[in-house]
């Protein structure tokens, strides 16, 4: 069981800004299918990783990274800060 | 050093002459600010800035704490808002000091490019015809090699 | 834009608001303040500063019609005081306003870079064993071929 | 007829910040030989060119250039400002 965040368009599309999610998935590239194979919506949001960006645990990650020990995954679009 | 994240509106000219009161060890106080600026139309109605709360502070105070390591400062503030904020409106602030104006220009210019890129905010550009967030730059990515 | 030489003090926040004030087109505000540093030694008592009256104000008019042609700002801002000056005491301050912040910090240092070196100002040192003149250094003449 | 100004050190070892100067000097290393001439101050003064700057009408110039038309003339070492 671990929190799922959406940020920016990425929460728009998916219409939720956070879940808890039960899932046995070893990497976060795993999390994404068994996210995408549920709904529409997350396969529109997660159409295309080049445009995502990912943190575990509120630090920068990528989606080949393990989820093993994590309890916060984030997916949102690159940053625009400044 | 101080890091805020706030929604709340910041006095650009309090918070420099706060940060530049009683330190006369530093010679050079560097100050950028960045101002929502209208768009090229002219209709800017509303810049929606969105963040991650938690992640934000500690991703901004990782990259201080670089700029630190890297450049001699004496200290180190950075200021970002999030919310709703109209044209003019300052979004963020940063401002080094340091004993040579080399290391306080260098250091605010590498704590905004990583502001830009790898702090978690989105901005969000509303105008009379709807909403769109503002993409990020592949100049603003490629900024970050310099360093 | 707006020079200043004066022996007057200024104050960093209220010259920092105004020159940020009314200002909707540009993103990107630079400021950079030299401070009156104290010696290693911790025992400056005054810092006097010499110009040219009549030059200083044409030379430093010129570096800013200069940096107004190498980027592209919004706006310039140029104080420097002259006369006794304390440690602690800000010596001046540069501002530039522009669309891009790349524009506003580079042209904020080569303003800097050609103020120390191309603008009629002499620093002296004053202590308890008398005065000494600050030596230009070579590095300071140095930094103008980056330009 | 010419003003001639002096500034930092330059100033502190000729001992006056300004004077006018009656010379038919050609370039501003013929007015130097003129002033180096008349008293040890000077000569002291511009002992080392290298450690000096020069100004024609408020404009940074070089030792060898021409007087003709110039109404001011300043020595000084190199600026401190900033």
């Amino acid at each position: 069981m671990m929190d799922v965040l959406y940020f920016a368009w990425v929460r728009e599309r998916i219409g939720i800004p956070k879940e808890k999610v039960e899932t046995e998935a070893a990497t976060v590239a795993d999390l994404v299918s068994e996210l995408v194979a549920r709904e529409e919506r997350y396969a529109a949001a997660f159409a295309d990783l080049s445009a995502l960006r990912v943190a575990l645990d509120q630090e920068l990650s990528g989606f080949d990274a393990p989820l093993s020990g994590v309890r916060e995954v984030a997916f949102f679009p690159p940053m625009t800060g400044g | 050093m101080r890091v805020s994240v706030q929604e709340a509106p910041f006095d650009l000219g309090a918070e420099a002459n706060r940060f530049a009161a009683g330190d006369t060890g530093s010679g050079a106080i560097v100050t950028f600010t960045g101002v929502v600026r209208d768009l090229a139309q002219g209709n800017l109605d509303v810049m929606e800035i969105e963040h991650y709360p938690g992640m934000t502070e500690k991703a901004i105070e990782a990259i201080a704490d670089e700029a630190r390591q890297r450049w001699s400062l004496a200290d180190v503030l950075v200021i970002h808002r999030h919310g709703r904020l109209s044209p003019g409106d300052r979004i963020m602030m940063v401002a080094t000091a340091a004993r040579h104006r080399k290391d306080a220009f260098e250091a605010a210019e590498f704590l905004m490019d990583y502001l830009k890129s790898r702090a978690p905010f989105w901005k969000k550009e509303i105008t009379g015809k709807g909403g769109e967030w503002v993409a990020a730059k592949d100049e603003d990515e490629a900024a970050l090699d310099r360093w």
